[in-house]
């Protein structure tokens, strides 16, 4: 991918300086941390001389005489980067066919390198993430004048309610866990803990235990703010047990374990499953269908949902997690999230046509370029 | 009897008997290898003696049985190529297990700590070390797992980024291959492979695909694959007839189950 | 204060991917060290507070305190070997977590075999049509991976490969897309400080 | 047996005891491995990052810099007192906004882009054309503005076929996994602990 950039690249500027580049160019390198020089040339120039067998290049400082071998390239070749050259620094390059005649020696430069401050390369992400941002902060700025968005209703949401009530009733506590997976830097994890937000909401109201067994001391970190400011925003802050949000091991199995100790120990009615889950899933689901609970589950991991949707009464797929913590706090900002993750979808399924529709008459132009690195 | 509501351990017993009695039968099943497979296999086996393979051991001690195999194919591979394996893991699990896998294939190929291998031992925060790599190993990794000064072995002495690694392989059994891919491979331009369990290899399938992977060897059957491509009978052959009659076993109670649910309907 | 750590970090993050200038990159790398070292920090944090947890269990004699002091004398005998003993093949250390951690990891995860058949059992009814492409895909998919699906016919594992490569990586893909959907709006809202019930109140 | 094995072999047995049903003996072993699991990393973390990042750059080399990060890992220590507690929001919200900004442009580009332009296939193919049908009914499904009714719905319907698709197969797959690994720990006890097989 890299190569045909280059070429991309060489192809352009021989466009653009047509006198220098019908030989050999030395450019400093597009869209580096500086510290490269690219050499382009055409191959067509040392077909003539027949008893070459490879190409040598040298580079000199500028202002020095002596030359310096720097690499050996095929005659096929096109193009060399040099990449060990200082910024700022002035250098001459030549490059000749080695058993060749000496009259076909090519020269470039001057030229120096240096660092850039944007990578072109990654223009089509440049695009794509403010065409997020924008259509986030437009849709933030309309949700306040208007009313609140549409939602479809989720099917499971409205088990959530009537999952605590249940605990409620019984008399047994609530159990909600992130999963394995995830980190407090994946946005999933923020999400599921937006759902805590409503459930910690949900039990503070009720009066019923809370239990978020954890496997990474940061999201216990996160995770105890939320559950607190839940308490505190429903008036029961006294209910507040901060021992309920703990960390058990950052092993997979080890927490795994743990929170089937805490499932077999405390039966809980109502077990949420919310985050990001590797192969724990199904262990948690068994264990916590054994005790007859209530389950619910949402993850992003697309292998363990199939287990979820086995196990568990209840399972958000995918992306039905985030819209999930918009639906159910009602809160305008999330909504509005949701509201453009459906206008993205909209441009990307018009776009999936356009590129379907062009590779199939011929085009990879479209594909290339949003698949681009 | 209700067989649609049969007693779970008797489904555990039906399945441990499947499962157990072949085991201790000694029959290799034909196999073929698949294409994922033969890229990896192609993609180690197309590098120069000499080169540098990373293998990063993602994964957790648990899944241990079913990634052994893989692993322990892939680093034969290496060695007997030649080529120089520069270890680590970023799951903490897979620390002790990657040194120990290297350690012992090792030994069996007369390859040397230092020279033919170093293990940089294990970071947390993936992401970050993925990434931190790419810019330079050493500001990851400033000493080895002994605590040694990797720098100071003469064939890695000049290992700076990813430009010195032609491939990297992920032995994992979570989405770390994902990251791998997102990062190395989306950032740096990294070739990634990788060696996954079974349950994982179906999310790589795209990523194959769209050429972000160069292969992958998925699981038991994946590690006999490559057993065959490398001429020798090891844990996934042997493995093989016993995971076939634990998959009838799963079919044949799915479908009692269903004739079960079925009959009590009329 | 942290609203505004989080926003300057989060921007940092977002922008040093379109940057290849050697000052964006070092300050990057930099702060990539940054959040390892307070991960592992935290970390420590975790385990005082397991430490607290069960050592409050033990004083209050709750339901299988016992227990708990296997799992601190567990932790203590652990680490204790690794910082005096060492990590190396052949210590104590290295013995431990090959004959004990190991074991028991990988058969909490082997009882897995017994909870997908039982849940196979319970789960794949014939009800409707999804339940029957659900159930129909999961059989030819698991006679297509063993060397048995070829003996009963090529076009078996032929069946599977392409489940897999086509309608399934179909779905797939569109459930990934709408995961990063979700996962990019989800951290702007995060970087913009609409997001931030992680921070409790003030 | 060497001892290592007899250890290896008792504590194996006593998790599979669990299948009969949760009893003391397994309850030994789930305490025993989680204290086990959480010593393990104390002693990893401590040794391949503390070490090297924190005492090896702070105190053999001088970096002083590298008392930024530990002043916000040791805020969050402040956890452990409620009345501190509020210090550690600091690392707490660098590490969530730093994660929140890296995720953007890395789930954009592979999560989104590069599925994108790999399903761009040619409509002269009918795989072609089930990977365009399948990705925009599945999209459609997670389109939550409008509810799934009349035509859209069974449009929609269709989406869930392919969803049903995709968790089969991976059920399918998982299956596979997960029998890889009761082999591994049958072969254990059949062959290295008790010697049964050869």
């Amino acid at each position: 991918m890299r190569a045909f950039w280059l070429l991309l690249f060489c192809v352009i500027s021989a466009l653009f300086c047509p006198v220098a580049s019908a030989e050999f160019t030395a450019i400093d390198t597009p869209s580096d941390g500086g510290g490269s020089v690219t050499l382009c040339w055409s191959a067509y120039d040392f077909v003539g001389s027949s008893a070459a067998d490879t190409l040598t290049i040298y580079r000199r400082n500028v202002g020095s005489i002596a030359w310096k071998l720097i690499a050996v390239a095929a005659l096929s070749d096109e193009s060399h980067l040099d990449d060990s050259v200082a910024d700022g620094k002035p250098y001459e390059y030549m490059i000749v066919a080695r058993g060749g005649d000496s009259s076909s020696n090519l020269y470039a430069g001057p030229v120096s390198a240096s660092a850039q401050w944007y990578n072109a390369h990654r223009t089509t992400v440049l695009i794509g993430t403010l065409v997020c941002v924008l259509t986030l902060v437009a849709v933030t700025l309309l949700s306040r004048r208007n009313k609140p968005f549409y939602i479809r209703p989720i099917k499971g949401l409205e088990a959530v309610d009537e999952a605590v009530g249940r605990a409620t009733e019984m008399g047994k506590p609530v159990l909600f866990t992130p999963g394995w997976g995830g980190d407090i830097q994946r946005p999933t994890t923020i999400a599921a803990l937006n759902i805590l937000r409503y459930v910690a909401a949900k039990t503070a109201e009720y009066r019923c235990d809370l239990y978020f067994p954890t496997h990474d001391p940061v999201i216990m970190a996160a995770a105890e703010e939320v559950v607190r400011e839940s308490y505190i925003e429903q008036g029961q802050a006294d209910m507040y047990n901060a021992d309920n949000v703990f960390y058990t091991s950052s092993s997979q199995l080890g927490y795994a374990a743990a929170v089937d100790g805490v499932v077999s120990r405390y039966k809980p009615a109502a077990i949420f499953l919310l985050g990001t889950f590797e192969g724990e899933a199904l262990i948690l689901a068994e264990t916590g269908n054994s005790v007859g609970a209530m389950q619910v589950a949402g993850t992003d991991s697309t292998i363990q949902l199939s287990f979820f949707m086995v196990a568990c009464d209840f399972t958000l797929i995918g992306e039905e997690l985030f819209a999930a913590s918009g639906y159910l706090t009602k809160d305008a900002k999330i909504l509005s999230s949701v509201k453009v993750q459906d206008f993205l979808k909209i441009a990307i399924v018009a776009l999936l046509f356009a590129g379907a529709i062009m590779v199939t008459f011929g085009s990879n132009t479209l594909a290339e370029w949003i698949g681009r690195t | 009897m209700d067989l649609s509501r049969l007693d779970r351990r008797i489904i555990y017993l039906l399945l441990l008997a499947a499962v157990a009695i072949p085991l201790t039968l000694k029959v290799n099943l034909p196999v073929s290898v698949g294409p994922e497979t033969q890229k990896v296999y192609d993609a180690i086996d197309a590098l120069p003696q000499g080169s540098r393979i990373m293998i990063s051991f993602d994964i957790e001690a648990s899944s241990l049985p079913e990634i052994q195999p893989v692993a322990i194919a892939i680093i034969k591979h290496a060695f007997s190529k030649d080529l120089h394996i520069i270890g680590l893991a970023l799951f903490s699990e897979g620390t002790a297990i990657g040194y120990n896998l290297l350690s012992s294939i090792a030994r069996s190929y007369d390859k040397e700590y230092g020279d033919d291998f170093i293990y940089l031992g294990y970071r947390p925060q993936y992401v970050s070390a993925i990434l931190g790599m790419g810019e330079n190993i050493r500001d990851v990794f400033p000493l080895d797992y002994r605590n040694e000064n990797w720098l100071d072995f003469p064939a890695f002495s000049d290992l700076s980024d990813y430009d010195d690694i032609p491939l990297v392989v992920s032995l994992a059994d979570g989405s770390l291959p994902t990251y791998w891919v997102e990062y190395a491979g989306a950032r740096y331009g990294q070739k990634v492979a990788t060696g996954l369990t079974a349950v994982m290899a179906t999310s790589y399938y795209p990523y194959t695909a769209s050429g972000q992977l160069e292969g992958l060897v998925g699981g038991l059957k994946g590690a006999s694959e490559y057993e065959k491509l490398l001429g020798y009978s090891g844990g996934g052959q042997r493995g093989m007839l016993a995971q076939s009659s634990g998959h009838l076993m799963i079919v044949l109670l799915v479908i009692i189950a269903n004739l079960a649910a079925w009959r009590r309907k009329l | 204060m942290p609203l505004a750590v989080c926003f300057l970090a989060g921007v940092f993050g977002l922008v040093q991917y379109f940057s290849p200038h050697p000052m964006v990159v070092s300050t990057y790398s930099t702060l990539l060290d940054w959040v390892q070292i307070i991960f592992a920090f935290t970390l420590i944090v975790g385990v005082l507070s397991v430490f607290q947890m069960h050592f409050k269990r033990i004083s209050r004699r709750e339901r299988f305190w016992g227990f708990s002091i296997i799992t601190l004398m567990a932790i203590v005998v652990m680490a204790v070997a690794g910082f005096a003993g060492g990590t190396d093949s052949g210590s104590v250390f290295v013995w431990m977590f090959d004959n004990m951690q190991v074991p028991m990891q990988s058969t909490v995860f082997a009882l897995l075999a017994f909870f997908v058949a039982s849940a196979a059992y319970r789960g794949f009814r014939l009800r409707n049509v999804e339940a029957g492409i659900l159930l129909a895909t999961a059989l030819v998919i698991m006679l297509g991976r063993i060397p048995v699906g070829e003996l009963i016919g090529d076009f078996v594992p032929a069946s599977a490969e392409w489940i897999l490569n086509v309608p399934s990586m179909a779905a797939k893909r569109a459930v990934l897309i709408g995961i990063g959907l979700g996962s990019i709006t989800t951290a702007l809202r995060v970087i913009l400080g609409i997001e931030r019930s992680y921070l409790g109140r003030n | 047996m060497e001892l290592g094995t007899l250890v290896a072999l008792v504590l194996t047995l006593l998790i599979f005891s669990f299948l009969y049903r949760e009893n003391p003996f397994y309850r030994f072993a789930e305490y025993l491995l989680v204290g086990i699991s959480v010593g393990y990393y104390l002693v990893i973390i401590s040794r391949n990052t503390i070490y090297p990042l924190v005492i090896d750059k702070l105190f053999l080399r001088g970096e002083m810099i590298v008392l930024v990060p530990v002043i916000l890992g040791l805020m969050m220590f402040a956890r452990l007192n409620r009345r501190w507690a509020y210090m550690s929001r600091l690392p707490l919200s660098l590490m969530i906004g730093f994660g929140a900004g890296i995720s953007i442009p890395a789930m954009l580009q592979a999560r989104i882009l590069k599925q994108m332009s790999a399903s761009m296939q040619s409509l002269f193919t009918i795989n072609g054309i089930i990977i365009l049908v399948g990705i925009v009914t599945t999209t459609a499904y997670f389109f939550f503005s409008r509810k799934q009714e009349g035509f859209y719905g069974e449009f929609t319907k269709l989406g869930t076929y392919f969803l049903m698709v995709f968790f089969g197969a991976t059920f399918g797959y998982t299956v596979m996994s997960r029998i890889s690994l009761l082999i591994g720990r049958l072969e254990f006890i059949l062959r290295d602990a008790i010697g049964l097989i050869s």
